[in-house]
């Protein structure tokens, strides 16, 4: 029976956040001890990657490990407060249809540019023949509504997003 | 034939009734939670709709979210799976109410065999041997030692709603009944909010065999063979076969005409699974249940027979006849099923993490029903199933070495693995001669 | 039975023989050039050895390495896979000279099926129709076209020593032949070592099928029903199936007869396979030649019948009797293949380089050989297949359904693939309805 | 048999950090030396990378050049020169069997510590019953002999290391 041979590269287990500290920081010790502008290195498979800019920087400078930040998850198209700083965004608590009044002749609840109260209603969301009154979590000013009238929505899903005020 | 289905479910069983539906031309939405978000199902699907935060609660076990996102999707029939809604006859019912197709059998058939005393009662009536002990829920302990006493210990006590092996206890003696019946119905309260529980007789040496069956709305039936998933730890089983080893022709037969008559006492229609207790040493069985529902190791009958069971069960749903006989159903050769699922293979504690590397099985007579990818984060909110390896073979002993060689293959890196626990069994003397009756966790016993 | 097979090949068909020893429990040692040294099969492995660098000369197609690991391992059989020495006689010679056996037929067999004209010669006095063309080699011009002129244009000019398509010109009139006869005989020097060549009538509406044969070292010979592979890109098979769609069933059986003469002609033991082109028009078909090794595309015929041709080639030359007659072989449903290359699907210019993601099909109903894994540098020196995606189905358009749904759930991240190619033709509407003749790269011809 | 299987490269191993640090100097140092502004490597696939910025920084006053060389091939677990600095590593030309005599009952060629010439024969390889003489590429001494007399050998393995002289 074969011997279970580890596939690849893999240095997740426990220790590999110790063993990448210290390796910043003895990588960082050869960057100022050379002069040089940047190292990259990998330990898994033996990469290196060193850097001098033109103007050589002071030899003195610690070298800062850079943490990356992984996300290996195929990006979904959502609006993320990420992207629109100082934004609350309002998300659909419930599965069901989107409306903006409460009835198709009625005026819609809020429109972009209204200013709302902490507790108003913003539109209602229609699941299982059940109208439910979607309220703002926070008083502001709203900025932009994402989703058209009479459209379904799913949990989770952006509905506006309002600049806090007060 | 339906537009569009609804899949009420995540992981592979997810996966697996998405791949039919392609194959059928019918479209997918994939009803998820927000843990799931990023999963295979999910990007597979020709849709996908989040249906509530991680807690299966608020998101698989949520009927008005499930059914507004088959209303907003514009789908004609939902799809459960099994677990989550599956056996929920008032899920059903809802559907219906909805003008969605439910995949699966009518509401009635479900509340008739969901309560496991009624379900007793039923098979009795139709003339399937039971398992001797109480028909009727137990009231208190004196009922409780009378019926123990008329099965003869040693007995079980069960959870009348239970299933999956909780809510279960081995009586041994009467001394034993007080505090078993207060603590058996304790748990059954806590597990399934309801405390009825029953008396069975336990039999010592019992192999789980289960018989499948399909109904059409015209009242045809046939079975396709029986599975032997006697292979279990904590009454979860962990491999199944079909054909069920060592059983005499009679038994064999026996059992598929039980199974029949059990399902034509509730006008079963679409997928179902008859299970009964065989007794190693006499060859009598016992009815024990009947799951109205598609069950996790439905591929290894799906070897045998050829048929694609989640489109016997689409067709059916859709009012399509069976198109074929009992005459028609024929078993070849021998498959196997192990579940690898994300426990330790000591202990069977979950091992929820992040699976860093998977390399599947694959090859001549190999199937690999799996949402597995890598890297993959197991969530840590629901079951522990990460993927079917299924063999198939010309007899057992080539589909026992078949499976050695896929899973001795196999990689699953970041997490630990039941596959070390299916490796010991499939070495194990009692079980390559199938001489076992019963297998929970580690311990093998012959015969 | 042997203890110990040496597996002088890499990638997916080294896997494939891997796994069949395992399951027939004889150890394996894969002999690997320094560039497959972290291979899959070489993980897999019971043992490696390392025979050479990169190169394919210097490694895979070195005798003298190759034999020396046999020997040093202790191996005591020798199974070349397809391509590299599967069909050098004289590698097969000088295993058996050195105690070793080798997988496959006699050298003589290989000998006389190696050279095209001579097998031409066998086949026609084995009373199996050829195409019309020369016997012999063409001497000169004149001769080319004294032959060219007896079979009737259009006319094709072949390298006797060629095969998979190299070495091979289309001529449409007698004005076309000097210069292709240069050409041809030019390039089949170069590509063979030989510029022999010969001429004989091109088909156009032509299917290539072939015939899957077994025999035993007792003479008792099988065949294992026909594959159609004309949907090619360059001569060179991507997508293969059996049964053969739109045949008659005189032409069928006509096939099947003729292979096992051809086969009989050179007493021929182990797997081999007949290869015919047949006139879409009118159902004759010619002998083209035979193979005389394990095909890339055996799997179909594995799915059809159930049996596993590597284990009754292990068997068989272990001097194992077939142990089945003709009248057991059972064809059952329909079984495709596509053969996922690391190629641009437009241009089919090799895309070798790094695969960062993998995510292979799976479910019911579908194989998957490859040696892949993710992360996985194709190596630029060998050939360009990645992986073999093999689904079989109750009939042909529910194989190619299944096969849609397999490649469309499909992962090959970092290189191109011959997928959407796949995709393209199983669209078609001439292949779906199995009215296509030969299909060369994206142009689909109706026949 | 003991099939000729050596250690997996272990490119994550225990001494992989103290190779890669090893790594980074020396490159950083061919970097300083030449007046580069960018080196990148990769030893398990055998990657390199060398750039230097137009304006060159450096007081060298070589031509701009911009060299990029690639080969990816798998990592093959051989003891590697990097880990034993200063010495060569006589690898097995060929598969076959190991002798260190030229007769069972004859004196081995070289011992351990044994100096040697450049083309004096070192060992025998024994392929398909050829006797194969291999000679030494360098002059030397023995440092090591690392395989046993009448051993397998594949194609590649290390076996003997010798410490270059005059």
């Amino acid at each position: 029976m074969a011997a279970p041979r580890r596939p690849s590269p893999a240095p997740d287990g426990p220790g590999a956040d110790e063993r990448v500290v210290e390796l910043a920081r003895r990588v960082g010790g050869v960057l100022a001890e050379l002069g040089l502008s940047e190292i990259e290195v990998e330990a898994a498979g033996l990469r290196v990657r060193v850097l001098r800019t033109p103007p050589a920087p002071a030899p003195a400078a610690a070298g800062a490990a850079s943490a990356s930040a992984e996300l290996e998850a195929v990006p979904r198209p959502v609006v993320s407060d990420a992207a629109t700083p100082g934004l609350v965004t309002m998300e659909a608590p419930m599965v069901g249809t989107f409306y903006r009044a409460s009835a198709p002749a009625a005026a819609p609840y809020v429109n972009e540019g209204d200013v709302v109260k902490e507790g108003q209603i913003l539109c209602i969301i229609e699941a299982m023949k059940l109208m439910n009154e979607i309220e703002s979590r926070v008083a502001g000013r709203v900025v932009k509504i994402l989703v058209e009238n009479a459209q379904p929505v799913e949990y989770g899903q952006p509905l506006f997003l309002i600049e806090p005020q007060g | 034939m339906f537009h569009k289905i609804l899949i009420a479910n995540r992981g592979e069983i997810a996966l697996r009734i998405l791949r039919t539906c392609r194959e059928m031309g019918i479209r997918t939405v994939v009803a998820h939670s927000t843990a799931d978000a990023q999963s295979l199902p999910v990007r597979l699907a020709d849709e996908s709709i989040c249906v509530g935060p991680a807690s299966p609660q608020a998101s698989y076990l949520n009927i008005a979210s499930i059914i507004s996102a088959a209303v907003v999707t514009d789908s004609d029939a939902v799809h459960p799976g099994y677990g989550f809604l599956a056996e929920n006859p008032n899920f059903a019912d809802i559907c219906r109410a909805c003008g969605l197709t439910f995949i699966g059998p009518a509401p009635e058939a479900i509340r008739l065999m969901g309560d496991k005393a009624q379900a007793r009662v039923i098979a009795r009536q139709a003339g399937v041997p039971v398992v001797p002990g109480s028909e009727l829920p137990l009231k208190d302990e004196n009922e409780a030692v009378e019926a123990a006493e008329g099965a003869g210990f040693p007995v079980m006590f069960k959870a009348a709603a239970g299933g999956g092996g909780r809510g279960m206890r081995i009586v041994r003696g009467r001394a034993e009944v007080p505090q078993a019946f207060a603590a058996c119905q304790a748990e059954a309260g806590a597990a399934f909010g309801s405390s009825e529980i029953y008396c069975e007789k336990f039999i010592e040496a019992a192999r789980h065999v289960e018989v499948q069956v399909l109904g059409d709305r015209n009242g045809m039936r046939v079975h396709l063979g029986e599975r032997d998933c006697s292979v279990q730890r904590r009454h979860q089983k962990l491999i199944e076969e079909s054909p069920a080893p060592s059983l005499s022709a009679e038994t064999r037969s026996g059992l598929h005409k039980a199974a029949l008559a059990a399902a034509a006492a509730v006008n079963y229609v679409s997928a179902g699974t008859v299970e009964f207790l065989v007794d190693a040493d006499t060859g009598h069985f016992y009815f024990i249940e009947m799951n109205t529902r598609i069950q996790v190791e439905h591929p290894v009958t799906e070897a045998v027979t050829g048929l694609d069971l989640i489109r016997e069960q689409i067709r059916i749903a859709a009012g399509e006849p069976l198109g074929f006989r009992q005459e028609a159903v024929r078993l070849d050769g021998h498959a196997i099923e192990c579940r690898v699922n994300a426990e330790d293979p000591e202990t069977f504690a979950p091992s929820a993490g992040r699976v860093t590397a998977w390399i599947p099985p694959g090859g001549f007579g190999v199937r690999v029903d799996s949402h597995l990818m890598a890297p993959y984060a197991v969530p840590p909110f629901y079951d522990s199933l990460l993927a079917k390896v299924i063999v198939h073979g010309r007899d057992r002993a080539e589909a026992i070495e078949r499976m050695r060689r896929a899973l001795v293959e196999t990689r699953v890196e970041g997490i630990k693995t039941t596959i070390p626990f299916h490796l010991r069994v499939l070495a194990d003397a009692a079980f390559v001669e199938g001489r076992f009756s019963s297998i929970d966790g580690a311990r093998l016993t012959a015969g």
